[in-house]
């Protein structure tokens, strides 16, 4: 079949040519030779271009070997042929390309079908081709290699993300022109003496960091075991960090990259974690021996002994048995370096910091891809997380939606509430995943991708026409100035707050959001007593409505409410607009069909065998997993429940924003309480410093005093020792026992100046008291109490 | 016939109820009195407050007797209220109060002559709703019971009605009171109508009838009725008991209501409230059925309870104002003595409840005991408050300072109160706590949560200290300035706040007295879980 | 009750809220073995009502006396 | 549809929206009228399932009592004009979100409940018949004598009648609200009076 070797190739052609962007953009760059030509920059799209073709044709490939029929006429992918540049096909760059043009080094394996029995039309196709493209290294039974590990989902990702790199690349064009000049002028950045920081523009810079994140992405994407995705992992945060401190002269910038770094390795150290598990107990990386050696029953359930073993064959015929808890810690692990790549609580706050680099890195790097990452993680190492596993993805989805959304409403930067948003999607996504819906929370990955790089491009456009102003506040009134961002920033909300008209129209998020609520629905009608996981997203669907529309009629709508800026306000050149364009129309259209519809079909034939039918009742947790039928039958009621709350979200934002009926600031006074806390992010950043930061401050003082009075000690030692340990004691004395006195003293006070602040005095804030006690022992009550 | 049923019901009501309800009774009339004798203009020859002290003391011997009398459990006035050695005990312990409480306003003087006769029937009202909350057998007599304590309570509060401060506590406390009485009307309709009676003896069996295969768990819809319509009950209490989060109109209250109504409000409607919270967890409690979901009940009041006393010891520091940081005290100790229900709950609904009759008697007795210790330690404080008050027209710390030269014995009394309040032994303070902690070790081995709980409540007897000890410090340590008011009491003050004082002193190293009080309130505790007799 | 800033309205509130309590109680004595106990209690949750309504009312005018307000927002001196 | 879900509907509807009403106005005379709509709304339900005393004392303590009490409050409150007492919206919209979560508490915890199979539980269980027992037809209402009897503690619903024992009733806590009225009136007027002097 030609899809065997013939999709491989593609992919790693596509994989390494941003490689080579990166190459020309470095080696440009240093010649040090600053001249206002984008040639090499548009080298680096030509790259991402072809890319994108090399894997449009592989999806086409893979797509008429299966067959679809919805797949007919392929006028989707269609609007987009400008990007194809001249293909540049340049080999031998690097060690490991050279490997690549090596096809003897090819293993195909075909792994048979699976028996998806929603997936009538599936024929019998190899669901998988996985292999080694060069092997590094062996150490013992250890194999360290370049794998591929390509299905539909594969697929899907390499082509999203190359399109969006592509036109990211495009608009970064004009974004980023203004770098192009050998005195740039960081109006955010002053020297010591107030000055604004003179520099050498980074267009180059920036094109080459972009290029090397593309190829990091895609080689996370590709990868075929667990530590090369690892490897790529830790690559895409170094060009995170990048791009994030790309104005390395602002502190925020640079704080802001650090505390995303920060971020990610404390995920990072779980997955690490889980590393080891897997490794020592699986004797592999690779995913396809590793889904293979877990025994599954009929029903999905993994097969347990008596002992609570799991006895698994490794790949070299062995067979042993493992604890379930430590197939619980290995899933756990994984999933904590989702977290901090994918920004879920409790490791959310990096990303509305990361906001600190450009536009473009923001629409890519911390929107669409990057970010995602985590999710597409998850997704590819779902068969091996256990209920329990499934269940903490769900909830901490679950609380990161609702969190994130909340704060959203209450920023005013247009990119933070975007980056919050993110944030909350992300959670839709985790959250789906860990109902079960393994396709939903990955068609919203994809869904996601495209109205969220749109609508952060939208953000870029409206930034880089005012002049880099950022706050919503002063905006308003756009809409005439700038018609083609504002439309399709419109179309990039409506498509996030899943508006649609049931039946006749309705854009992407509509149908991917659809499905992860209708999955969740049939998951708490499954296990009532997680009813909070139906809950938060429903509501949070309404917030999303709310605060997006909030952000459109902010910025685009009514009365300019600064003048100033308002006139200074133009519509960017159609460098960037057209981009704008191309994406908007994927928003809209990419998940046309919706559950019937080519994308979603596509991505269901890589689901694990054991999604469909559901796992009736887990063997420990007694969860109930549902299968696709159950989240059929309510497919329809969540999805008006869906609906329903994203309207009400709307209207209340078109009350509340739209028209001026209400006194914004007259509210905002009187929830002053609320309004703060949301602003303050629920108070995590001084949350995570009085926890983290502080106790290491002052363990490392402890020890430079410990330092201090030991090398103090040696030199004095000759004094007499009765002195100096009746001053020590004396010393001990007054710094640990009175200083622990004082200071329990002193805590203890502090805190109860903070609770007398609870105590407002207001009587009808004692009376909301009451019911927001009642309503939340209730919520207690049904949420720990046994069933 | 019909004939016959009256005949049985005046027998049963004169022979029997009226007989239990003998100190209730003595009160009821006492109110009468205090009206008629304004009427008639008998007031200007005996005081009325000499008449509301007589009641009380009559109440509190006719209780005493009915102490040595009482045996086993059985109900009156048809099932509506239930006696046994536990109702007694309130009874006894709330009409002691109700005088001791009196001789304070003599003392202080705070309801002038003229109006003294209103104070007073508010007093005594409030007692005896406070009373009827503690024998309650039934979900109506229940909510009377609360409704009898608090609505004269809200007038009370807001007595002094010419202060600001005192009308505004009173709003509050009126508003907060009246919507936590509606959660909690709602939350009896709803146990009422699911278990279909009223009567808090049947409801463990009715929930068993209700519960499918014989075990209530929350999945099943009615079970999921009730315990909401338990939990809506529990707020109301816990508005009585000043829980957090349900505590906000407590310091508000306490600071804008006088000294005396504070120490009124903070013992004894709390021990009522104690009286009816325990009645209403056993009437629920005992039947294995149910036993899953009380012993959830018991761990969210044990964390209820931790929430409570770190709350109330904390925000207990910045207070300047004396009535208010004691208001906080009295919301934290509410926090403790919650302790000991919800190790009695965890006990009485594990699987070896049969053989812990010993364990869970002392929970409650331990409890009992707390109250009868914080009756003289609270009053003792508010007393001192309310007296130094009638000196130096200030309840500012601050104006405190240098006391000890001016007045020993009230600094003495001050002293001790606060003292036993930390918990430090040799007072009373300390053994009480000291039950409820050993209880609750107990009960740590039927559940985990209750080490928790425990080790919250002994962090938190040590951070209550420096709040105590601030106020110690200021008496005794500071000079007193010298443009500050003289405080010189006579000696019947003197004598009463020694009193209260050697009382606190005594139930903590007083073998005889501390014994006697231990043993009365086991055998108060033990009877509660006797058999009910209900037909005669 | 959260709403009103008026005193007296917050205790209309009040009654609503007992009323609601009342119309469960009326409700169960039709249709559950509660019976006729149902009624009962209602009757005298309307007495207690009106009883509580007498306190609070006055409270109320208490509070209009010394503030000259009805105005509960103005209840404030009081926190902390 | 026949007459009584039709008056059902109807009285049921409006109890609602006179609740709504009273929560939404802002103006104190309206929330009183309001007010008295939805308590003879719900007055007019009680006669509707045959509790016809009890109907009689809604209208009678409630709108007749305590309401008009409560008008005169506001009458004497008043404070003219000039005088803007009005919640800002913000406050309603956080108030209005509170109100819901504990409606869809409430009626979350009712739905799913088998009244009629709890009901023939219990009564199985306590030796009565499944039937709710409806209340005597007669000159003197439906409910008149059963409320009586039940104030003394003869209960004939539970036919105690017969064996001439007694059920549980509710003689103590109509005397001891009494007690509570008295109580509560004393502290009322001491309230609302003026301090006045005896100064002779």
């Amino acid at each position: 079949m030609v899809g065997e070797t013939l999709i491989p190739t593609l992919l790693t052609i596509a994989w390494l040519l941003p490689l080579l962007g990166f190459a020309v953009e470095m080696l440009y760059g240093r010649k040090g030779e600053r001249t206002t030509t984008k040639w090499p920059a548009w080298c680096a799209v030509a790259c991402i271009g072809t890319g994108f073709l090399c894997s449009l044709i592989a999806l086409l490939t893979w797509g008429q070997a299966t067959g679809w029929a919805v797949l007919e006429s392929h006028d989707l992918h269609g609007p987009d042929q400008h990007h194809s540049e001249d293909d540049p096909h340049h080999h031998g760059d690097s060690p490991k390309h050279q490997a690549s043009t090596n096809e003897s080094g090819w293993q195909m394996t075909a792994l048979t079908a699976t028996e998806n029995s929603d997936d009538a039309e599936h024929v019998p196709f190899p669901s998988v081709y996985s292999g080694t493209l060069y092997t590094l290294g062996v150490f013992g039974s250890l194999v360290v290699s370049i794998d591929y590990y390509i299905d539909s989902l594969t697929l899907v990702m390499f082509t999203m993300v190359t399109l969006i790199a592509t036109c990211i690349h495009l608009f970064a064009m004009g974004y980023m022109s203004d770098e192009l000049t050998n005195e740039y002028v960081d109006h955010f950045a002053h020297t010591s003496d107030g000055k604004h920081v003179h520099r050498p523009g980074r267009f180059y810079r920036f094109f080459a960091y972009m290029s090397l994140f593309c190829f990091s992405m895609l080689g996370l994407v590709l990868a075929g075991n667990i530590f090369q995705v690892f490897v790529f992992w830790e690559l895409v945060g170094i060009c995170s960090y990048l791009l994030i401190g790309f104005y390395t002269e602002r502190k925020s910038a640079g704080d802001a990259a650090n505390k995303a770094f920060i971020m990610n390795r404390i995920g990072d150290f779980g997955f690490l974690i889980g590393l080891m598990v897997v490794w020592t107990w699986f004797g592999t990386f690779q995913f396809s021996e590793l889904f293979d050696s877990l025994p599954r029953d009929a029903t999905g359930h993994i097969v347990t002994n008596d002992l609570g073993e799991v006895a698994v064959s490794t790949h070299s015929g062995e067979s042993r048995s493992i604890p379930y808890s430590l197939l619980v810690v290995a899933g756990l692990g994984v999933f904590a370096g989702c977290i901090g790549k994918s920004a879920q609580f409790p490791l959310q706050t990096w990303l509305p910091d990361a906001m600190e680099g450009p536009t473009p890195v923001s629409a890519l790097v911390h929107s669409a891809t990057m970010v995602a990452a985590g999710v597409y993680l998850v997704g590819r190492f779902y068969p091996m997380f256990v209920p329990e596993v499934l269940l903490t993805i769900a909830y901490i989805g679950a609380i990161t939606l609702f969190l994130a959304a909340t704060i959203a409403v209450v920023a005013t930067d247009i990119k933070r509430v975007l980056a919050y948003s993110t944030i909350s999607q992300l959670g839709y996504m985790m959250l789906g995943l860990g109902v079960f819906g393994w396709a939903a929370g990955l068609f919203h990955l994809i869904t996601h991708a495209f109205f969220k790089s749109l609508m952060f491009l939208c953000s870029g456009s409206v930034i880089h026409g005012c002049h880099h102003e950022q706050e919503m506040p002063k905006m308003g009134g756009l809409m005439r100035k700038m018609p083609i961002t504002a439309g399709t920033m419109l179309i990039g909300v409506i498509a996030i707050s899943g508006l649609a008209v049931p039946g006749l129209i309705a854009f992407s998020g509509y149908h991917s959001k659809d499905a992860i609520v209708a999955t969740a629905l049939a998951f708490i009608q499954a296990n009532p007593a997680h009813f909070l996981l139906f809950l938060l997203p429903l509501l949070t669907a309404g917030i999303t409505a709310f605060y997006m529309f909030r952000l459109w009629f902010y910025t685009f709508f009514g009365e300019p409410r600064d003048q100033h800026i308002y006139d200074h306000a133009h519509e960017s050149p159609w460098i960037m607009t057209a981009p704008l364009l191309v994406l908007a129309v994927f928003a809209a259209g990419c998940a046309i069909g919706g559950e019937k519809g080519m994308l979603y079909m596509m991505l269901l034939g890589s689901e694990p065998v054991h999604v469909a039918n559901g796992v009736p009742a887990a063997t420990v947790g007694e969860l109930v997993l549902p299968g696709h039928s159950a989240i059929h039958d309510v497919h329809a009621k969540a999805g008006m429940w869906a609906l329903l709350a994203a309207i009400s979200g709307t209207l209340l934002a078109y009350v509340l924003y739209g028209t001026k009926t209400v006194n914004l600031s007259d509210m905002k006074r009187q929830l002053a309480g609320i309004h703060q806390f949301l602003s303050e992010k629920w108070y995590f950043d001084e949350l995570y410093h009085a926890l983290f930061m502080k106790p290491v401050h002052q363990v490392a003082a402890l020890f430079a005093w410990i330092d201090r009075t030991m090398i103090d000690r040696v030199v004095h030692a000759s004094a007499g020792l009765m002195v100096k340990i009746s001053k020590w004691d004396r010393f001990f004395d007054e710094t640990f026992v009175d200083g622990l006195v004082n200071l329990i003293a002193r805590a203890t006070f502090s805190s109860g100046i903070l609770l007398k602040a609870v105590q407002t005095g207001r009587l009808r804030q004692y009376v909301m008291f009451i019911v927001v006690g009642v309503v939340a022992l209730f919520a207690v009550l049904f949420t720990t109490f046994p069933n | 016939m019909f004939s016959q049923l009256i005949q049985n019901l005046i027998d049963d009501t004169l022979k029997y109820s009226l007989g239990y309800f003998e100190a209730e009774l003595w009160l009821c009339a006492t109110i009468v009195a205090l009206l008629l004798f304004r009427l008639i203009s008998v007031d200007r020859l005996i005081p009325t407050s000499i008449l509301a002290l007589t009641g009380a003391i009559v109440a509190t011997v006719v209780a005493w007797f009915q102490l040595t009398t009482t045996d086993g459990s059985e109900t009156f006035f048809t099932g509506m209220l239930i006696h046994d050695q536990f109702s007694v005990y309130f009874r006894l312990f709330l009409s002691l109060f109700l005088a001791l409480t009196i001789a304070l306003t003599i003392l202080t003087g705070i309801p002038d002559n003229e109006d003294s006769p209103d104070f007073y029937a508010l007093l005594l009202g409030a007692t005896v709703g406070m009373m009827i909350m503690a024998t309650a057998n039934n979900l109506l007599m229940l909510f009377i019971g609360v409704e009898m304590a608090s609505v004269p309570s809200y007038a009370m509060v807001g007595f002094l009605k010419g202060r600001r401060a005192s009308s505004e506590a009173a709003l509050k406390y009126v508003v907060y009171g009246a919507g936590a009485a509606g959660v909690m009307l709602y939350g009896i309709s709803l146990i009422a109508g699911m278990l279909g009676t009223g009567d808090m003896s049947l409801l463990a069996d009715r929930l068993r009838i209700v519960a499918d295969n014989g075990v209530a768990g929350l999945g099943d819809p009615e079970v999921r009725l009730v315990a909401l319509g338990t939990m809506l009950v529990m707020v109301g209490l816990a508005f009585k008991l000043s829980l957090v989060p349900f505590h906000f109109w407590c310091p508000d209250a306490f600071e804008g209501a006088s000294a005396e109504v504070g120490g009124f409000l903070s013992v004894a409607s709390k021990a009522g409230a104690f009286g009816l919270l325990v009645r209403f967890l056993v009437a629920f409690s005992g039947d294995p059925s149910g036993a899953e979901l009380m012993t959830a009940f018991g761990i969210g009041l044990g964390v209820v309870a931790m929430v409570t006393m770190t709350f109330g010891n904390l925000a207990a520091y910045g207070q300047s104002n004396i009535k208010r940081m004691l208001a906080y005290s009295t919301i934290a100790h509410a926090g403790y003595m919650l302790m000991a229900v919800s190790a009695m709950l965890v006990m009485q609904n594990s699987a070896h409840a049969g053989d812990l009759g010993q364990e869970i008697n002392a929970c409650l007795g331990g409890l009992l005991y707390y109250l009868a210790v914080y009756l003289f330690m609270n009053l003792g404080a508010f007393a001192v408050v309310a007296l130094i008050r009638n000196y130096t027209f200030s309840e500012e710390i601050d104006s405190y300072a240098g006391l000890i030269r001016q007045s020993p014995a009230l600094c003495v009394c001050m002293v001790f109160c606060m003292i036993s309040l930390v918990g430090i032994p040799p007072f009373g303070g300390f053994f009480a706590k000291l039950m409820i902690f050993g209880s609750v070790y107990k009960a740590g081995d039927f559940h985990w949560s209750m080490y928790v709980l425990l080790a919250v409540g002994i962090v938190n007897t040590v951070i209550s200290l420096f709040y105590y000890l601030r106020v110690l410090k200021t008496m005794i340590i500071y000079d007193r300035p010298a443009d500050a008011r003289a405080v010189r009491l006579p000696n019947l003050e003197n004598v009463y706040v020694g009193l209260l004082g050697a009382f606190v002193l005594l139930l903590g190293c007083a073998p005889f007295i501390a014994d006697g009080l231990n043993v009365i309130a086991g055998e108060a505790a033990g009877s509660i879980f006797s058999a009910i007799v209900t037909s005669r | 009750m959260a709403t009103k800033r008026n005193a007296i309205g917050i205790l209309m509130g009040v009654e609503l809220v007992l009323n609601g309590a009342n119309v469960n109680l009326v409700a169960f004595s039709h249709y559950t073995t509660l019976g006729i106990d149902g009624q009962i209690y209602s009757l005298f949750v309307i007495v207690l009502a009106a009883a509580e309504a007498a306190v609070a009312l006055a409270i109320a005018l208490n509070f209009y006396n010394n503030h000259l307000t009805i105005d509960v927002d103005r209840a404030n001196r009081l926190k902390g | 549809m026949n007459g009584d879900s039709l008056f059902f509907t109807l009285f049921a509807f409006m109890a609602c929206l006179g609740a709504v009403a009273v929560v939404v106005s802002q103006r104190m005379v309206r929330m009183a009228f309001w007010l008295i709509i939805s308590l003879g709304s719900t007055a007019a339900l009680f006669f509707l399932i045959d509790a016809d005393f009890l109907g009689a004392a809604q209208l009678l303590i409630y709108v007749g009592g305590t309401l008009v009490l409560l008008v005169f409050a506001v009458m004497l409150t008043s404070s003219g004009p000039y005088l803007n007492i009005e919640t800002s919206p913000g406050e309603i919209v956080m108030a209005a979100m509170l109100g819901l979560l504990f409606l869809f508490m409430v009626v979350s915890s009712q739905t799913g409940i088998d009244w009629n199979g709890t009901n023939q539980q219990m009564a199985a269980a306590n030796g009565m018949t499944g039937e709710i027992s409806t209340f005597d037809s007669g000159s003197e209402g439906n409910t008149l004598r059963t409320i009586g009897m039940s104030l003394l503690g003869l209960r004939p619903d539970r036919g105690a009648a017969e064996t001439g024992q007694l059920h549980t009733g509710y003689l103590l806590p109509f005397e001891i609200v009494s007690v509570h009225l008295l109580v509560v009136l004393i502290g009322a007027a001491y309230l609302a009076r003026a301090k006045r002097r005896r100064d002779t």
